[in-house]
């Protein structure tokens, strides 16, 4: 028996270039009767499919073992993403593609999907190295993603008042950033960061004192824990009208919705602190403060941190849904609702995209001071040996 | 010495009723609860004075503050309805109507609850399968999990409505919509959680499979999804409740259509503020209940396994 | 009440049930000691015969339901809240975003010593369990031996006379806790503190004690109070003298009567 | 039967009335048609229900429908069954606003998602800036209710004469208590709820005929409705399906809304090209941007009529 | 390449590196052994030595970076596919969701083994350990030692020839332990396994073993093998002969020859 393994995502790749060059790449103009375009008429694109054959062909015997293999069918599939959207704006075939095409982003969907994945499984024991492929691992996945949702959008000619590609959305964004600095202003650094402050010191501190108070902590977590499962978005139109239309009252629905994960976390956290350790600190005689602070607060972090996290994703959310309710003529939920209203989808994507990147900064922010915080917690330790 | 000892045995022994009652849960739940609603009602005075004032002096009536007080707590459109406004409210909606009218709060539960049920089978499931991926392949742990956490941070809510309309442009209308918006936000938690559940099951439990030669399918079924159990369970509950915010936030633009949803939007928009409270706390008790009957599931399953409590 | 003025520890008919769910456990039961000063007394007996529990006692973290307790004369209570004891815990228990050195300054920081104080005892402690140079080390950085020998200098950091350790040396292998045997005698000789030390193991109990408490469970109770007589400065070599092994052979006799195989 | 999906702008209300009428009395089933109504809500752009193929006809607003029209949307007015608009701005006269010289340093409350153009032209035509500034106003996005008004955040909100009007008045203010700006005499109305297609659709004969039937059905309804208005709102109610709506409400609603309709549906040129003109006065950032073609056709109610 | 026919381990020249991100540990090197079939070997050496590191190589749960291995004649991982070992874990490792006796059948479940049959085998085990009457309680209801005894019986219920045991008693107090020792003793006496048991207990080892292989650390090394020639049906009480003490000390010394108290 041979022990030859063939490579099965080449293989494909390989077998669905081929295709591509025989199947028709575009459809038929309704009005004319006529194939909008063959493969022959746009050489970059028969140059990429027929590189595709060979290099799927050629790796498909070779394997995809080394990081250097991984490397070049990357780029022959960023070649070919390259020529796949040049034949989408420049030869016309946008709003039309055929099975041909179809067949084509599969081919370069198997050659990334493997190079990916190559890359993924690469160890190195130098930090930097290593450091770089796992950076790069999502980012190229992200960007075939955005990659797939482009030429799907403009292969499919999908309306722009429904979902616009990609690209407009960038182009969009980099146009609009008065509006989108104006918009996060409002949102972000006034709504967001006062609710997010407020609400999760605030829980901080009524959480030490409900642990002060076990008559609290018995009343009130049970209620506690009933509320972390209520709709507080719910309560949004409530408070536009307590607090008005500018940013307090976002920051009061903000406040709402944080309090309680935060509750919760903290009066779990301060009970984390192991029955030997509250054993030892009684050895010394230790007073309440003293074991605050040099036990159960920092024994709590790691659930603090939980809490901060979670919240760092609701907060946001938070603040653009209570938009929805009533808002000064700024602020990234009022564009949001009013350019779909005004057909600007590509604006509301942009306002999307803005959101996402600072949800994930935001999060990304406490995940990193968390990391510093709690470097000595079990999770973030380096292995010893 | 001998005196402690006898605190101890009185603690445990002749505690008086009352003592009893507040060391438990049932007891401090009921007081804060109380202490609650006392806060409501004085904050509903409150609230509505400055309105009701306004009434009298528009009317030109001179008034007292008993006067004030009753007046504050009857007004038909109040800023913060009286605890009692909404509970009649909720008995007339709940009790009084025929749960097939459109005027019942049950009916429009239970246009909720589809949806939230559905999204959450369907979010449950697709959270299992991502993790379950994830804890397999090492490409899609690495390509895939930063983009789980990144998607939560697109504020789906605000475009649910837009997602209905697209979604209703590829045929996909009614129930369906509002499921995807619950399954889009409670697959999340559950991915989460089993990803750390699958991956609980300690380095010798893995090593012993590997001395049985056990397949990967082996390995899954009798160590890793067991392990996974109490984390499954504990996602549940967040994913149950935050599938009926999505489901309830999937109504908000679809306006006159039926749901809990429909009605906080119905009521927000003719300033009917009993409507609104009676179908948020109407929201609240099915969370709630929700929630309590994931945890006895948790704890029916749990029992079977052989865990301990 | 107190027995002798050199009483550092006098138990009478000290007893104490733990109410549980499923009913009551009696831990201890009529339990009479005397520890006097300098005295190094082992505890041995079988799993859950109330080893731990009657240290806990001592220390205060346990109130007894019946008998009598005085730690130097005074209650418990008391004791503790003068810092009259060192424990060392079976498991290490440093806190993990402490560095060693903070975390065998942990009792003096408590204490109020001032900070220059506080490092240069510190320094001692970690010097006596030969630890010295891993200051800025963190717990999960040193070995699971290294860091019960922290713990021990912990527990020395802040010089009490009397030291309650919990099987110190059960996670360690035969050759480090041989060491630590060592050094630990040394340091009683040397101190005269007293100890009171719980065991699994009938040698390092024989090898260490002035006295030996061979106790038996359900409920836990005294079974035997062996002497021995080696002196201060013994090596490890007398272990396998006839008199070692007779001892050990009482010792083994003592335990083997109060243990049912089915634990 | 042909089948027919109609998306209006709002939720179920009077102001649908003649849609609800004409389904109900079997007005459309006696022109051999199938007709499905989609009730619309906040943040549903009709607009783009039909681009995505969930509707065949909406009910829009003109400004709305021609602003989409420059987004790519191509939407064609058939029918314009609402002769006059029923928006104004309200308010309390205690804030001591006399006249809309009395606006600068204001507080007005407005509606966005594509409602907002009317309000927007009439302050360009003003020359008050809307960026809030001292000699502009400050807007508000107004959400569903009237609260900002009997709050006091806002000095003067937007309502319609049929709907918001009325809760104003529910809660308790009087009508001499209240200063009311109609958009029609302040020469700055806008048409409002007619009927769009697609410019496609229209190249398709059958289609026009099917929208021939629909409209003159429609129309037959609205005819009924005006008629009997206190039927027309029992009928709305009926079709009502958060069961939120109250009787009084929605036969006073009919009420209102009987005298904004035209007669035969038939739009009414002048009326769409005061529109168009206002719409492109926009000073420096006007609604639309150039004067639209083939924004509107007779086709349909010239079928409907025969 | 296999020494003789009836070696049932033949290690030769066998090294084991882990690449860690500080830079190499060397774990094992130059390691030759020959284990025959009926031979009861114990693996003796400080901390970190190699012990566990040895075992799981010959169970394919490490791969080895240097040398050669063969089980029965066959590369460990054909070994491994061949369920040619039980293997006991130093920790229990009972699944606590399965109660004693699914634990116990798990591995007969995994080959797929009819279910009478299972029960069958599992019951047989279970007695071995003197466990029988506790199939249907879960993990949590059993006593540390009666855990332990339940890995045991895991490990025999598929009567594999070969039994590889981690420090399999090193949570157990001493007289649980002696009780094992015994039991232990007389399974392999009856039934002529081939047994690789780790400890750290130096009596422990020259009771049980008819070969003790002493190891030090950095890099792991054999540095003494002592064959001993005690009876196969040897009592407790020949810890206290000479020759055992002989053996004993022996062994200790070699210890102590590799030994660094830093760890
Ligand atoms: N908090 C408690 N509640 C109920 N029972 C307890 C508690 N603590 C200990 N016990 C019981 O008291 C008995 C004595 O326990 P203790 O920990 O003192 O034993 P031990 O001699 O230290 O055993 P080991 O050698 O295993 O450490 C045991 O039966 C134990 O189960
Ligand atoms: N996966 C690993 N990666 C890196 N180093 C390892 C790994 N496993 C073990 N080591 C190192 O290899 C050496 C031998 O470890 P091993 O567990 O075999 O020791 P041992 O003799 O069993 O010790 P103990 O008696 O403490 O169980 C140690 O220095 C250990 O730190
Ligand atoms: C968010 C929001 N947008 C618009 C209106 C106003 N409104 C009420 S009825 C109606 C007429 C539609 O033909 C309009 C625009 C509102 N109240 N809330
Ligand atoms: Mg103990
Ligand atoms: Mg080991």
């Amino acid at each position: 028996m041979t022990n030859i393994k063939l490579d099965k995502f080449c293989l494909v790749a390989a077998i669905a270039a081929l295709l591509a060059l025989i199947f028709p790449l575009t459809g038929i103009d309704p009005d004319s009767g006529k194939q909008i375009a063959f493969v022959s008429d746009i050489p970059g694109i028969a140059v990429a499919m027929a590189l595709c054959v060979i290099t799927g062909a050629a790796f498909t015997w070779l394997g995809v073992g080394r990081i250097q293999y991984a490397a070049i069918i990357l780029a022959v599939a960023v070649f070919g993403c390259w020529q796949a959207i040049g034949a989408l704006y420049g030869q016309a075939v946008a709003g039309h593609a055929g099975t041909g095409f179809w067949l084509f982003i599969l081919s370069l969907w198997a050659f990334v999907w493997r190079g990916i994945d190559v890359v993924a499984r690469y160890r190195s024991l130098e930090m930097a190295k290593q450091q770089s492929a796992n950076i790069l691992v999502p980012i190229a996945f992200g960007v075939w993603l955005l990659f797939l949702w482009e030429v799907i959008v403009a292969g499919f000619g999908v309306p722009q008042v429904l979902l616009p590609a990609p690209s407009a959305i960038g182009l969009r964004f980099i146009s609009s950033t008065d509006i989108l600095a104006a918009d996060f202003h409002q949102t972000f650094i006034k709504a967001v960061i006062s609710g997010y402050v407020i609400g999760c010191g605030s829980a901080f501190i009524v959480a030490i004192a409900v642990d002060r108070v076990p008559f609290l902590k018995r009343g009130l977590l049970p209620l506690g824990n009933m509320v972390s499962a209520l709709p507080i978005i719910g309560v949004a139109p409530i408070m536009v009208m307590w607090f008005g239309f500018d940013w307090q009252s976002k920051a009061a629905v903000i406040v709402i919705m944080t309090f309680f994960p935060m509750l919760v976390n903290t009066v779990t956290g301060l009970n984390a602190a192991g029955a030997l350790e509250k054993d030892l600190m009684a050895t010394y005689a230790s007073g309440y403060w003293s074991t605050l602070f040099r036990l159960r607060l920092p024994a709590a972090m790691p659930f603090v941190f939980n809490a901060l996290k979670i919240n760092s994703t609701l907060a946001l959310i938070g603040a653009i849904v209570a938009e929805f309710f009533g808002t000064p003529i700024v602020g990234m939920g009022f564009r949001i609702s009013t350019e779909v209203g005004r057909m600007n989808v590509d604006m509301v994507w942009a306002e999307i995209a803005l959101a996402a990147l600072a949800g994930t900064a935001f999060y990304g922010a406490v995940a990193y001071v968390e990391r510093k915080a709690t470097s000595w917690h079990p999770s973030f330790r380096v292995r010893r040996h | 010495m001998t005196s402690n000892a006898a605190t101890m045995n009185g603690a445990m022994g002749g505690a008086s009723l009352w003592s009893r009652l507040m060391s438990g849960q049932a007891g401090p739940v009921t007081v804060v609860l109380i202490a609650l609603f006392v806060i409501w009602y004085v904050g509903a005075v409150f609230m509505n004075a400055p309105t009701q004032i306004d009434r009298y002096n528009r009317a030109g009536e001179t008034w007292t503050t008993t006067r004030l007080i009753e007046d504050t707590l009857a007004q038909e459109r109040p800023i913060l309805p009286a605890p009692h406004q909404v509970a009649q409210e909720m008995h007339k909606t709940i009790f009084a109507t025929s749960i097939t009218s459109k005027r019942s709060l049950v009916y429009h539960t239970w246009v909720t609850l589809s949806s939230t049920l559905l999204g959450f089978v369907i979010g449950t499931a697709l959270g299992i399968f991502l993790a379950v991926g994830i804890v397999h392949v090492v490409t899609l742990e690495k390509s895939l999990m930063p983009w789980v956490i990144s998607s939560q941070t697109i504020p789906i809510l605000a475009i649910a409505p837009m997602i209905v309309v697209v979604l209703g442009a590829i045929g996909l209308k009614g129930l369906v919509p509002k499921a995807i918006i619950s399954t889009y936000l409670c697959f999340f938690p559950v991915t989460i959680s089993m990803v750390k559940g699958l991956r609980s099951p300690q380095v010798i439990q893995l090593d012993l499979m590997r001395t049985y030669n056990a397949s990967k399918w082996q390995t899954f079924w009798s160590l890793r999804l067991p392990s996974a159990m109490p984390y499954l369970f504990a996602s549940l509950k967040v994913a149950i409740a935050i599938s009926l915010v999505g489901a309830i936030v999937g109504e908000l633009p679809t306006g006159a259509q039926a749901g809990l949803g429909a009605r906080l939007l119905a009521g927000s928009y003719y300033g009917q503020t009993i409507q609104i409270w009676s179908a948020l706390l109407t929201a609240a008790f099915v969370a709630a209940i929700m929630v309590v009957m994931v945890g006895w599931c948790e704890r029916r399953v749990l029992a079977r396994m052989g865990v301990r409590g | 009440m107190p027995a002798s003025a050199d009483a550092v520890v006098d138990i009478q008919k000290l007893s104490l049930t733990f109410q549980t769910a499923d009913g009551p456990v009696y831990a201890l039961s009529d339990v009479d000691l005397t520890i006097e000063r300098g005295d190094f007394v082992s505890f041995i007996g079988p799993s859950g015969c109330g080893k731990t529990t009657l240290l806990r006692v001592i220390a205060d973290l346990e109130k007894a339901t019946g008998g009598d307790i005085s730690i130097n004369g005074v209650s418990p209570q008391e004791a503790r809240e003068n810092r009259a004891y060192g424990y060392v815990f079976q498991a290490p228990a440093l806190l993990p975003w402490r560095s060693i050195e903070r975390n065998v300054t942990l009792p003096l920081e408590i204490m109020e010593i001032p900070r220059e104080e506080r490092i240069k005892r510190g320094h001692e402690a970690l010097k006596l369990v030969e630890l010295n140079g891993f200051e800025k080390k963190f717990p999960w950085q040193l070995s699971g031996g290294m860091q019960q020998r922290a713990s021990i200098a912990r527990a020395l950091s802040f010089d009490a006379d009397l030291l309650l350790m919990d099987e110190p040396f059960g996670a360690l292998d035969e050759i480090v806790r041989d060491h630590l045997n060592e050094q630990l005698l040394k340091l009683w000789a040397r101190t005269n503190k007293t100890v009171a030390f719980v065991t699994h193991s009938i040698p390092e109990a024989v090898y260490l004690s002035t006295k030996i408490v061979v106790m038996s469970p359900r409920p836990g109770r005294i079974i035997d109070v062996i002497k021995t007589d080696f002196p201060k400065d013994r090596g490890l070599d007398i272990r396998e003298t006839p008199e070692f092994l007779e001892v050990a052979h009482r010792v083994r006799e003592g335990l083997r009567a109060g243990h049912s195989y089915d634990e | 039967a042909d089948e027919v999906t109609l998306q209006l702008k709002w939720v179920t209300q009077a102001q649908f009335a003649g849609y609800y009428v004409a389904l109900d009395k079997g007005f459309y089933e006696e022109a051999d048609l199938d007709v499905t109504i989609n009730p619309g809500g906040p943040d549903i752009a009709p607009p783009q229900v039909i681009a995505g193929g969930g509707a065949d006809v909406i009910v829009d607003w003109m400004p709305s429908a021609l602003a989409s029209r420059e987004k790519g949307v191509a939407l064609v007015n058939i029918a314009q069954p609402f002769a006059k608009s029923g928006m104004m701005l309200t308010c309390l006269k205690e804030t001591g606003v006399e006249s809309p010289d009395d606006f600068p340093g204001r507080t007005l409350g407005v509606w966005f998602f594509g409602n907002e153009y009317p309000f927007l032209s009439w302050m360009s035509k003003l020359g008050i800036p809307t960026d809030g500034g001292e000699k502009g106003v400050t807007v508000l996005k107004q959400g569903f209710n009237v609260d900002p008004l009997l709050q006091k955040q806002a000095d003067c909100i937007s309502t319609m004469t049929y709907n918001e009007y009325w809760q104003v008045i529910d809660a308790g203010i009087t009508e001499d208590q209240l200063k009311v700006f109609k958009y029609e005499d302040q020469g700055v109305a806008t048409l409002e709820d007619g009927l769009y297609v697609l410019e496609d659709n229209l190249k398709d004969e059958a289609f026009v005929d099917k929208m021939g039937r629909f409209v003159a059905a429609s129309m037959k309804g609205w005819q009924w409705a005006k008629e009997n208005p206190e039927d027309a709102a029992m009928i709305v109610l009926d079709n009502d399906a958060t069961g939120a709506q109250t009787e009084k409400h929605q036969i006073r609603m009919m009420q209102e809304i009987a005298k904004l309709l035209d007669d035969d549906g038939k739009l009414d040129e002048a009326a769409y090209q005061r529109t168009v003109d206002s719409l492109l006065s926009g000073g420096s950032d006007p609604v639309i941007t150039k004067e639209p073609e083939g924004a509107w056709t007779h086709a349909v109610t010239d079928k409907a009529s025969m």
